[in-house]
């Protein structure tokens, strides 16, 4: 009899799991970059608590995965919003129309700086992008002054500028399946890297070749891939006060008793600095919402309108709270537009 | 004293022999027997640092700051209609009144940066225990009412120690005239250290001061259930059959090397199946703790199979012979006396296999379980986290207040263990026997 | 929905009732002497409430699995016709809306008169189901338990009949392994294809450098994107070499130990304690590793002089072997409490020191089931995920020095398959190859270990 | 077999020829009969063994001459087990199990805290009532014993210990050109040779048998029995049996134990044929036990 009573309740389990699986999804579900996570999070919950409809699932899968996931179709099982920590590809535009996602809302929601940061018990540097990418490019110009590539000689940085102390090279950063990875190689090596002339000129001659000697970074140790988890970046510099380490500004912010921003041509990574652009490393950050759900899952009008509003995204608003950088007012002015519009992209 | 073995050198006994013999063997016995000692220390010792930092770390999170505020319910604020409806009082703007007992509290501030400072210490969710409190009791508003409300979660490090006051301001998150505030408010007795009820009882939060592990605890509770039912029947029933009844053939082979295999694949690897089968094939919901137990029943069954494999084994057969002797089926002796002589020990293994499915993450990674979910789940259904995956997430977050939650939650967490193999030991007690 | 436990607590009290009703009529038939019977009444009465439950019960699944399906359909053709062409995804979402509206759930917006009328006609069909799917199972429940009733005679094989199900049942739960391994292989098996399109699979387990730095973007240019996974091999190896290094003399000599020397007290208290540091979550050790053991070994290594990693293999290593102890421990324990007593005995009996005993007899004894416990706590370090994702850092580094960083397989599907990177990239597919890898690994692992065991099964029998 | 031709060397203590008074306990019985040998190997005094609260053995006194087969014998839970197994101290690996009292090994009380078990238990080797050999070759189980006391220095030494110990055993012949298989692989008889050829193979003083017939089919037995007969000249031996023939076969004193008491002891011959105790001839004549 137990046994007959044991297989019931087997059976009914595996009974019971199909039929809910059809069942219906009242919340909005959300994935994609681990960047956006933190300020989407927010605005969920703030959501989540002001209004009658439940908080939004906000999943945190990279912006690759999330666009992935979001670009599986329309129905409930696939998301509505995918965050990322940069601009959907054509590419994978094409794949969501494919999946017959045809209309996707870009919104941008702000800025994210890229701090370089060391550990208080380190010796203060301060650096230009041309010496970042001399550290840390796979390939270097010659130091003799010929015109030619070599693989990168540079062990200490007073190897790349006798200004600079003479501490081992060794950098923290995301790894190349980061957008941050992408961002810092865009901003810093890309500018470091034209700033000599010869090189600058292949990118007429040879694009690809200019790309790979820009954008590749050296595999010989003085670079450490150190993972998405930038708190543990910041534990591993308190760690080793002679390494340097790669993160977003929200985390310098927050460790500002343990860790400081280096200048970057004299620009200290600050709030008012990117804001207003004097600091040149930072990305925009994005998410995309799938028109076709807005107006069937609900809540979803009600949860842009949170994101978009003054109190959330404005100068003031508990986003620039939590580090986000503001867009500037006139881009702001624009995308707060388009959102209410549902502007699909082309 | 006995004869001298013909076999042994002359003049010597074989008892003279081991008596020589004995100092070194003794010292080779010390020298095993404290091998064995020092075996098991440093097993403990790594246990007890480990438990040392964690708890050191996150005894705090179980007290919060609490800030005492006094505000004034103006009706034309909260209700400027009158209706005192629901709906106006839930929209109603609870957040401007708490700046305002603020600015009351604090006249001489001014200026923007420095108001935006002062508002800052008190936590966001203050308003929201403002505006539950003014729905439960609309006859509060007009009135000046005085309540405890959480505090921001800097005010709490500060309160706690974790931010060094005499640091200097530069080095410091708090700047002096914040300092001078909170000051002032300890002066007032408006700032106390109570116990942090909301952290067992509310779900995540991103902000520090309001997050508690009430959803990720009711997640992990609700995937161990699901967990536990399914595999638990199925892998003793899998065992019983594998052991008591299956023929030794080609086919049984397979499935036990098959069953030893998937004890050693990777946690990982079942994430993905999860999420190439469960999602994609069957469609089930992401992130749902149903989900996350199907994963786990699929991760666990080899651990509780091969556990009830070894209980099963280690019944003599001479109980099953005695059974089958006195006229017994096969299945009547297996289900009256081998099971009943091997349930110690298959629970020893589901409880095993269950404090593996408490602490797992990688798969919970790979099927939408890595996720924030403020609501506590009601269902397997519901989307939800794990504690261990809570405990990631946090881990993760920039605030600083995360780490000694993150601490306290992996505290629980451990609780959670303690207790299961509190019950695992007393079974062990309660039954071991060597045959 | 909510109804079908209800239906399930009927079917059971069903059940119950065709239970006591065949032992009743066993009883009968037998005249009250329970000798005539061919079988125990008890068994008559499984025999009947089986009947009586499996045939309903398999009904109630398939109707469960299709009912929604069907309703759907059903409602979807009741719809005008403008919603009807709207193409399966759009329709999908009105569905999900009209099922809202019927379970009193938030909706999206002021629903319309079609919509509920929609959901009208959906809670309509709904209940109809419901009360077809009630009437139906109690009905064939009735039917089938009866014909079982029907069949009882006293020379009826009710037992054979009930353990031949049993029997049947304990099958059908021993190939849940096997479906499971055909899932796991079918997962990964076409993506790693897919991958191996594009990069040959010598390269791939031959190749010594790996860094799968494709472009991000069509407009960037990455790195050499070699894909060789020798590297990673040899970065999982080495960790998991120094963590059985650690685990496995620790965890023997713990076992050994408490089986053997410990009094009853020190055993109930630190064999469970020892077994807390297994249910640890991997995420809490990652970070010890990271934040603890890792800037200790390189501060001690900067005392010696050496220069130390701060993402050394050795920092992970140590601490993965921390975490298997109690796997070694315990499993070799209920090992060694399986040899038999008697062989205890005789060693004791001639005069074998405790030593002497556990390493020349015991030892020998329980050393296939501890060969099984070792393979089984090297698959679990190979395997092993978190840990090393935190403190065993990403750069693939083909040494065989401790105290420098390495990467190992599960770090790099992590960080392949959670990161910002395009999809379909050789990149993400390589977290595929490396899981089939993985799997492939551990699969020839317990080969051996089986044949090991087998070997020396023989010899001790 | 007759155990005549050996009265000579069993002297009787004239002191303890009388029966031996308990000193303890209402619930103890007197022992009947010659509990003293003139030149005992081993002689204990008010041996007292306790479960946890059970009283297992109640103050035996009891002595061992030197090259004789003492047998005890009775029902099944009577202690004589319990009792062998004081005198080579295996008892300390049951854990809840008190011994007390005086057992004195050519004079040395063995059942001091002080003594160390292993080389008393070289002095006193066992035998068990299951063939137990180690899962090893043959010869490594007879070699065990030797190694790990260290009596031989060479492999050739330990060649010649482990065939003669063989020879001893009558074992020799049947096993000699497989040495190197799995001593598990032996018939039941042949596995109960090897553990006692194991035994031997250190040289002991006393060999202690517990049952180790049980097993065994009747052509076995005999031929254990007669390897007992021959190692007496070179041992004492004291053997658990609840065969009372095998006792009047091979033992020359026998020992008759009753609920935890020692209830007589004579010669063997005397003991079946003139029992002095009620309880005694009720159970030699079949009619408990």
């Amino acid at each position: 009899m137990k046994k007959a009573a044991l297989a019931l309740a087997v059976l009914s389990a595996v009974a019971t799991a199909p039929v809910l699986a059809q069942s219906s999804r009242d919340y909005i579900s959300i994935v994609g970059s681990s960047t956006v996570y933190p300020f989407a999070t927010v605005v969920a919950e703030q959501f989540g608590k002001a209004t009658k409809f439940k908080t939004p699932k906000i999943e945190s899968t990279g912006s690759g995965g999330g666009i992935k996931l979001f670009c599986a179709g329309v129905g409930v099982q696939h998301p509505d919003i995918t965050n990322a920590s940069r601009a959907i590809k054509k590419s994978e535009l094409e794949q969501c129309a494919a999946n017959g996602v045809k209309e996707v809302v870009e919104v941008k929601i702000g800025y994210d700086g890229l701090s370089i940061a060391q550990s208080k018990a380190g010796k203060e540097m301060q650096l230009t992008r041309k010496e970042v990418f001399l550290a840390l490019a796979k390939q270097v110009p010659n130091p003799d002054g010929t015109q030619t590539l070599v693989d990168n000689p540079y062990k200490t940085w007073k190897d790349v500028n006798a200004a600079l102390p003479a501490i081992k090279i060794e950098v923290l950063g995301p790894p190349p399946t980061s957008g941050t990875r992408d961002a810092f190689v865009e901003l810093v090596m890309d500018e470091g890297c034209d700033s000599f002339d010869f090189i600058k000129a292949m990118k007429k001659a040879d694009k690809k070749a200019h790309k790979a000697a820009c954008q590749t970074v050296r595999e010989d140790g003085g670079y450490v891939e150190a993972g998405e988890n930038d708190n543990l970046i910041v534990q591993k510099l308190e760690a080793n006060p002679a390494a340097l380490g790669i993160f977003g500004f929200s985390f310098l912010d927050q460790n500002r008793d343990k860790v400081r921003g280096l200048a970057i041509e004299g620009v200290q990574p600050e709030f008012e600095t990117i804001s207003n652009g004097s600091y040149p490393v930072s990305r925009p950050l994005f998410f995309y919402v799938k028109k076709a759900h807005v107006e069937v899952i609900p809540g979803m009008k009600e949860y842009l309108a949170e994101f978009i509003s003054k109190k959330a995204m404005g100068d003031e608003g508990y986003l620039a709270e939590r580090g986000l950088i503001p867009l500037p007012k006139d881009e702001y002015m624009s995308v707060s537009k388009g959102v209410t519009a549902l502007d699909a992209m082309k | 004293m006995t004869n001298p073995g013909k076999a042994l050198p002359e003049g010597a006994t074989s008892f003279a022999r081991i008596q020589a013999g004995m100092a070194k063997r003794r010292a080779a016995e010390r020298r095993f027997k404290m091998l064995g000692r020092i075996a098991v220390s440093v097993g403990l010792l790594f246990l007890s640092v480990l438990l040392i930092s964690i708890v050191s770390k996150g005894y705090t999170a179980f007290w919060q700051t609490q800030m005492r505020i006094d505000v004034v319910l103006t009706a034309d604020e909260i209700d400027p209609d009158g209706t005192r409806s629901a709906e106006t009082l839930r929209k109603a703007d609870y957040s401007s009144l708490i700046k305002q007992s603020m600015r009351d509290m604090f006249p001489e501030v001014s200026g923007r940066r420095d108001k935006f400072a002062l508002y800052g210490l008190v936590s966001n969710g203050a308003a929201f225990d403002l505006r539950d409190k003014v729905m439960a009791d609309p006859s509060l508003i007009g009135t000046k009412v005085s309540l405890w409300v959480p505090a921001d979660d800097d005010v709490d490090m500060l309160m706690k120690g974790h931010i060094d006051r005499n640091a200097a301001e530069d080095d410091r998150r708090i700047k002096d005239n914040v300092l001078g505030w909170i000051n002032q408010l300890e002066a007032e007795d408006r700032l106390e250290l109570r116990f942090n009820i909301d952290f067992f009882t509310k779900g995540d939060s991103r902000d520090p001061e309001l997050a508690g592990i009430r959803g990720a605890l009711m997640g992990t509770i609700f995937t161990l259930i699901v967990t536990l039912s399914l595999s638990f029947p199925l892998g003793v029933a899998a065992a019983v059959y594998l052991e008591e009844f299956a023929p030794k053939n080609k086919w049984t082979d397979l499935i036990e090397v098959n069953i030893n295999n998937l004890a050693a694949v990777p946690s990982i690897v079942f994430g993905l199946l999860g999420l190439a089968v469960f999602i994609n094939v069957f469609g089930l919901p992401r992130s749902a703790p149903l989900l996350g137990g199907l994963v786990l029943t699929l991760m666990t069954l080899p651990t509780i199979i091969i556990a009830s494999r070894a209980a099963l084994k280690s019944v003599p057969p001479s109980i099953r012979d005695a059974a089958l002797g006195i006229g017994a089926s096969p299945m009547q002796a297996t289900l009256y006396h081998v099971i009943p002589l091997a349930l110690p020990g298959m629970l020893t293994g589901t409880i095993i296999g269950m404090a593996q499915a408490l602490g797992e993450t990688a798969p919970l990674l790979m099927i939408g379980m890595v996720a924030f979910i403020a609501d506590v789940p009601q269902g397997v259904f519901d989307p939800s986290t794990a504690l261990p995956v809570q405990i990631y997430l946090w881990a993760d977050s920039p605030e600083r207040a995360y780490v000694e939650r993150t601490s306290a939650a992996i505290m629980v967490l451990l609780g959670f263990l303690a207790l299961m193999n509190l019950v695992a030991v007393l079974l062990r007690k309660r039954f071991e026997r060597r045959w | 929905m909510t109804q079908t436990p209800i239906l399930l607590v009927l079917l059971l009290a069903l059940t119950s009732a065709a239970y006591y009703f065949g032992c009743k009529r066993a009883f009968r038939v037998a005249d009250g002497k329970i000798r005539k019977l061919h079988s125990l009444p008890g068994y008559y009465g499984l025999y009947v409430a089986l009947w009586a439950a499996l045939p309903a019960l398999l009904i109630l699944c398939a109707w469960l699995l299709f009912q929604g399906s069907i309703i759907t359909r059903m409602v979807v053709s009741s719809l005008p016709d403008a919603i009807q062409q709207l193409g399966p995804d759009r329709l999908n979402l009105v569905v999900n809306d009209i099922r809202n509206l019927v379970s009193g759930n938030i909706v999206s917006g002021e629903p319309d008169a079609i919509m509920l009328a929609a959901a009208d006609y959906y809670r309509g069909l709904l209940s109809v189901s419901r009360n077809m799917l009630f009437a139906i199972v109690l009905i064939v429940a009735g039917l089938s338990g009866w014909y079982g009733y029907s069949k009882i005679r006293a020379q009826h094989r009710a037992r054979n009949g009930v353990e031949s199900i049993i029997n049947w049942l304990l099958v059908a739960c021993s190939t849940v392994a096997i479906l499971t391994t055909v899932g796991i292989v079918l997962s990964v098996l076409f993506e790693s294809i897919r991958f191996f399109q594009s990069v040959p699979i010598t390269e791939f387990l031959f190749g010594l450098e790996w860094s799968p730095q494709i472009a991000l973007r069509a407009d960037q240019a990455g790195s050499s994107g070699a894909f060789g996974a020798v590297p990673l091999f040899a970065g999982t190896l080495l960790i998991t070499f120094i963590a059985m290094t650690v685990a496995v003399p620790i965890g023997l000599m713990s076992a050994l130990y408490l089986a053997e020397y410990a009094s009853a007290r020190v055993r109930a208290i630190a064999k469970p304690l020892l077994e807390v540091l297994a249910g640890i979550p991997t995420v809490v050790y990652g970070f010890f590793a990271a934040l603890t053991v890792a800037p200790f070994i390189r501060e001690s290594g900067g005392f010696l002089g050496l220069d130390v990693a701060s993402e050394s293999a050795l920092a992970a290593g140590l601490v993965m072997g921390m975490m298997i102890i109690p796997f070694v421990s315990s499993l070799s324990d209920d090992v060694i409490n399986a040899v038999p007593q008697s062989l205890r005995e005789g060693a004791y009996g001639m005069g074998a020191t405790s030593s002497e005993t556990i390493r020349r007899v015991i030892f020998p004894a329980a050393l296939p089931g501890i060969v099984g416990a070792i393979l089984l706590a090297v698959s679990r370090a190979i395997g092993e995920t978190m840990i090393v994702v935190m403190a065993a850092g990403l750069a693939s580094n083909l040494t065989a020095n401790p105290l420098e960083a390495v990467t190992t397989v599960t770090v790099q599907i992590v960080t392949l398959l959670v990161g910002d990177q395009e999809f379909d990239s050789p990149k993400t597919l390589a977290a595929f190859a490396l899981g089939l890898v993985l799997f492939v690994v551990t699969l020839a692992l317990n080969f051996v270990a089986l044949y090991i065991v087998r070997k020396y099964r023989e010899q001790y029998d | 077999m007759s155990p005549q031709g050996q009265a000579m060397a069993l002297k009787l203590d004239g002191a303890a020829g009388a029966a031996h008074v308990a000193t303890v306990g209402r619930d103890v019985r007197e022992t009947v009969g010659e509990i003293r040998v003139n030149d005992p190997r081993v002689r204990c005094t008010d041996v007292n063994v306790h479960y946890g609260d059970k009283h297992a053995i109640k103050n035996i006194s009891l002595d061992v001459g030197k090259g004789e087969v003492l047998a005890m014998i009775g029902p099944s839970g009577c202690g004589k087990s319990t009792f062998l197994r004081c005198l080579n101290r295996m008892n300390d690996t049951v854990r809840e199990c008190r011994v007390t009292g005086e057992i004195l090994l050519d004079g040395e009380d063995i059942n001091s805290r002080h003594i160390d078990v292993v080389p008393l238990r070289a002095r006193v080797a066992m035998v068990f009532q299951k063939p137990n050999p180690f899962p090893k070759s043959i010869y490594e189980n007879v070699a065990f014993g030797p190694r790990i006391h260290g009596l031989c220095e060479s492999k050739a030494d330990l060649d010649v210990v482990v065939e003669s110990s063989l020879r001893k055993a009558n074992l020799w012949d049947e096993v000699k050109d497989r040495l190197d298989d799995v001593g598990t692989g032996l018939s039941g008889g042949q596995q109960q040779r090897l553990c006692i050829a194991r035994a031997i193979a250190i040289e002991p003083e006393v060999i202690l048998m517990d049952e180790p017939c049980s097993a065994l089919d009747p052509i076995s037995t005999a031929k254990v029995e007669q390897l007992i007969e021959e190692l007496r000249q070179q041992f004492s031996i004291v053997i658990v049996t609840h065969s009372m023939q095998q006792a009047a076969r091979v033992s020359q004193r026998t020992a008759y134990f009753h609920m935890g008491d020692l209830i007589e002891v004579s010669e063997t011959d005397r003991l079946f044929i003139k029992p002095r105790h009620q309880l005694t001839e009720d159970y030699i004549t079949g009619r408990f036990g």
